[in-house]
């Protein structure tokens, strides 16, 4: 029924889809709602099973290489050039299918979610049409294998979101959120491009396995990875660099800000693949995971020392994710920090690798749970102070029911998901360094401290007479969050076979250079 | 040095333009900046695929068949039209916030600021 | 505010001839320096041209909104599709399926320098076509939109 | 203060420009086998005279498509911030 050639192209498809639903959106959906509706639930179908069934081939195929426009897809190094790939090249390995696997969940969710949300809206055939690109940039940027391809899907998304966060422009401070990230993000882009500038210029390359072969680590190279960290982090949101984040997280519709954190997370596994692809051993591994360590830690403590005082319950969660991406930070550095050493690495190194990786899936699930149930107290409440808000619980179950099983997941309580990646963070950073692993601790600590205030604010004591009209939210925004709900807990209560999955062949992935060069370049 | 010239006008692009958006509290002028640092990388990009006595890589009527690189121009081209698309973006949002607020200076626009 | 007579005549005047050189510019973009971006930025702006010698709230009613809306869609409809063609006769997103085929667009070149043939490149020259028709309507709709913000009080 | 931190950054940015402008010789790129392939073997597999285009439209068409949709996504998010003046109506805020 479904056309062969939809499986066999489905990594180009799983970008080509979303695209050309996005280009046909504006004229659908000017017309008719219902049209309009179906044509975007269709497409995010359509996307996110392209997307899981391209991460399933390669869990089990192992990576799939896909060159564009040579005469068979997998002919990446034409015969007549020498041993140079000259096309475009999506490589997709395990590391970049935990991304789509991520998207395609995330992704699918919020647009469940916000089909029903969002319903009364203006504006909402550029709206969606805006939704699917950052949907395909996000599919684009984690399997793409091309540098200058990572940086056009880059900017992609910093329109994307920057039009999206700037949605509600008759708040004003959205618009001024939404032009806040899009200088950061151009700053972030001219950045990246001045990299794809220097390493072409050395290397006459743009593929990142053949720069990662040809890479000699010069003093331009040092600079381009600095520029680079620089970038991706600001993008990422980690702390010297996250003035953006609170803003346009608390201004965005909500299920805006549940995508804007998989966009992020984009950037952090570009930050990845980068450190760990492109140069890998060639760079000082210590003091590179030292920078992203140390980033991480920052961004663990500030995130969450800021996140206490906040009255909006959206920038309050916008500075616990900011804390969050700190953990990723933190334990993929340490796992970069060792790089050099085997048997440290084989030690701890590997698993806090892991770790981190499996701290991204959660953390895109709890996150996005507690961002939907954000935006559907705030559909139902009218307000996002939290002091103005109080038992809901009363008549908003099931979304208490979401809540609290995001807060728990977050603080890192069993058995739900955050707890496992938590303790794989823990017990590697440990053998590490043990200051490192009690500050991480104390913060989660502080994470249920807030999230424990919030929650009684929010759904605990009597019933306030303002709110005696309040509803339960909608059939499909409850199904969105639920999808993500079920995770958090599946993941929480099977980690172990969630690790064996995904995380463990994601983290092999990242830290095998040669197999991701040799799958390009054929066993060079 | 002298041959080096054109990465001095990199350089000298760059400087201005970064210090432009750094600096001034314009969101028009903040815009001109995101601009000039564009087409200092956009220079960058152009000036490191120069080959010397290089013509235009296009086969119509070419005199001689030594060409520059022609990827930069690509890379180039492309980001040209990016840095269309985002300064187009950037503007609208400067208009819309000065409809809402009556001015494009970031210190006066102090809604954001805690 | 209108522009005096002399201005929007001139106007008038240079509009056929701007929207020609664009088309030319987009048509032979394989074969002269030039393609789809810069053609259809030339197009456009013949659009701003009209727009800035006649006031814009004069000639609103006669740009055909509906028209600009689907030449960027379907500019950019044309040029995916002609990327996914060539994967339902079995090759990869993006081959270049017309080349050196014999049909339309499908002349071999001679190798080397040569006077150059507008029936080459395969689906290069639709690929600037779409990329030109999206173009100008992508352009020619964000100057209407950013012109329509222009001039009123308060949001 | 904060001022004083940008001029900072300024100048080892411009630092760092010299350093890259010391790197590379004009004239004479370090390398060039990519493009190579392509001046050689443009012509003869794209049958187009120009070189440029056959890069832009066929060997990185993917880069183009990613390219016309930045354009694409900017149209659209302009029509988004002035979509009020286009006969859009209120809607209710959050």
């Amino acid at each position: 029924m479904i056309p062969q050639f939809l499986w066999d192209h489905a990594p180009a498809m799983a970008v080509a889809v979303p695209l050309l639903a996005a280009f046909v959106c504006p004229l659908v959906g000017k017309y008719t709602a219902t049209g309009r509706k179906a044509w975007v639930l269709l497409a995010a179908a359509a996307t996110s099973a392209l997307a899981l069934f391209t991460a399933w081939r390669v869990y089990t195929l192992g990576t799939w290489v896909y060159v564009f426009g040579a005469t068979v897809p997998a002919l990446s190094v034409p015969p007549d050039s020498g041993g140079i790939p000259i096309r475009i090249i999506f490589e997709v390995d395990a590391m970049s299918a935990l991304m789509q696997v991520i998207v395609a969940i995330v992704g699918f969710s919020v647009i469940l979610y916000s089909l029903s949300a969002d319903g009364k809206r203006s504006g909402l055939e550029a709206y969606y049409t805006l939704f699917l690109l950052l949907i395909a940039s996000i599919v684009g940027m984690v399997s793409t294998g091309d540098l200058f391809n990572f940086f056009v899907f880059f900017e992609i998304s910093g329109l994307a979101s920057a039009g999206l966060i700037a949605y509600r422009v008759e708040a004003g401070r959205a618009v001024e959120a939404g032009l806040k990230y899009f200088v950061v993000s151009t700053l972030g882009g001219i950045f990246m491009l001045f990299v794809i500038a220097i390493l072409y210029g050395q290397y006459n390359a743009l593929n990142i396995a053949m720069l990662a072969e040809r890479m000699q680590f010069t003093v331009l190279d040092k600079i381009a990875l600095v520029l680079i960290i620089g970038a991706l982090a600001t993008k990422a949101g980690a702390v010297p660099m996250h003035f953006w984040t609170p803003d346009a997280y608390a201004l965005a519709p909500s299920s805006v800000t549940a995508l804007l954190v998989v966009a992020s997370q984009a950037s952090l596994y570009g930050l990845f693949r980068f450190t760990f692809t492109l140069y890998h051993l060639s760079l000082n591994a210590a003091t590179v995971g030292w920078v992203l360590i140390l980033l991480g830690v920052f961004s663990m403590f500030v995130g969450v020392t800021m996140a206490i005082p906040q009255k909006d319950v959206k920038r309050l969660m916008a500075y616990h994710a900011i804390s969050q991406t700190g953990y990723m930070l933190l334990g993929v550095g340490t796992g970069l920090a060792v790089l050099g050493n085997q048997g440290m690495l084989d030690a701890f190194g590997r698993m806090a690798i892991a770790g981190g990786i499996f701290h991204i899936i959660n953390h895109a699930l709890y996150k996005g749970l507690l961002f939907l149930t954000a935006g559907a107290i705030i559909y139902r409440v009218g307000t996002r102070d939290m002091n103005r808000m109080g038992g809901l619980g009363h008549k908003m179950k099931w979304t208490m029911i979401f809540f609290m099983i995001g807060a728990l997941a977050i603080a890192g309580i069993p058995p739900f998901n955050g707890f496992a990646s938590k303790l794989m963070i823990y017990e590697s950073v440990y053998l590490f360094n043990p200051v490192l692993a009690i500050i991480a601790m104390v913060v989660s600590i502080l994470t249920l401290a807030s999230f424990v205030k919030v929650f009684h604010s929010i759904f605990m004591g009597p019933q306030l007479p303002e709110y005696e009209h309040v509803k339960e939210v909608p059939a499909p925004m409850l199904l969105g969050m639920g999808i993500l709900a079920l995770l958090v807990i599946l993941f929480g209560l099977f980690p172990q076979q969630v690790v064996d999955l995904l995380i463990t062949p994601a983290a092999n992935a990242l830290l095998d250079q040669s197999g991701y060069i040799a799958s390009i370049l054929g066993g060079a | 040095m002298f041959a080096n010239l054109p990465y001095l006008a990199v350089a000298t692009l760059t400087v201005i333009g970064l210090s432009t958006v750094l600096l001034k509290r314009n969101l028009v002028k903040v815009t001109m900046g995101l601009n000039i640092l564009t087409s200092a990388v956009n220079l960058l990009i152009i000036v490191l695929g120069y080959r010397e006595g290089g013509i235009a890589p296009i086969y119509t009527l070419a005199p001689q068949t030594y060409m520059v690189l022609p990827t930069p121009q690509a890379l180039c081209l492309t980001s040209i039209v990016i840095g269309v698309a985002t300064t187009a973006l950037l503007l609208s949002f400067t208009m819309v916030i000065y409809r809402k607020y009556g001015t494009v200076n970031v210190d006066e626009i102090r809604e954001l600021r805690e | 505010m209108q522009m005096s007579k002399i201005v929007r005549l001139s106007a008038d005047i240079m509009y056929p001839f701007v929207v020609i050189f664009g088309l030319y510019v987009i048509m032979h973009g394989h074969i002269t320096p030039g393609g789809g971006f810069q053609g259809g930025a030339v197009v456009a702006t013949g659009a701003a041209l009209v727009i800035v010698a006649h006031a814009f709230h004069d000639v609103k009613a006669m740009i055909p909104k509906i028209l600009l809306y689907l030449q960027e869609s379907g500019g950019l409809l044309l040029f995916i599709g002609a990327g996914l063609a060539g994967m339902l006769l079995g090759f990869p997103f993006f081959f270049n399926w017309l080349a050196n085929s014999g049909s339309l667009f499908g002349m071999p070149v001679p190798i080397g320098p040569n006077p150059g043939e507008l029936n080459t490149a395969g689906f290069l020259p639709l690929m600037n076509i779409a990329v030109g028709i999206e173009v100008w309507g992508g352009l020619t709709l964000v100057i209407l939109y950013m012109l329509s913000g222009v001039g009123k009080e308060g949001y | 203060m904060k001022r004083n931190l940008t001029i900072l950054l300024l100048i080892v940015f411009a630092g760092i420009l010299l350093v890259l402008a010391a790197g590379f010789t004009y004239g004479t790129p370090l390398a060039s086998d990519m493009d190579d392939y392509f001046i050689r073997f443009g012509q003869a597999q794209i049958a187009a005279n120009n070189i440029v285009t056959t890069i832009v439209f066929d060997y990185r068409g993917f880069d183009t498509l990613g390219e016309s949709t930045v354009l694409f996504t900017a149209v659209i998010g302009v029509s988004l911030m002035f979509r009020r003046f286009f006969g859009g109506e209120d809607d209710a805020d959050e």
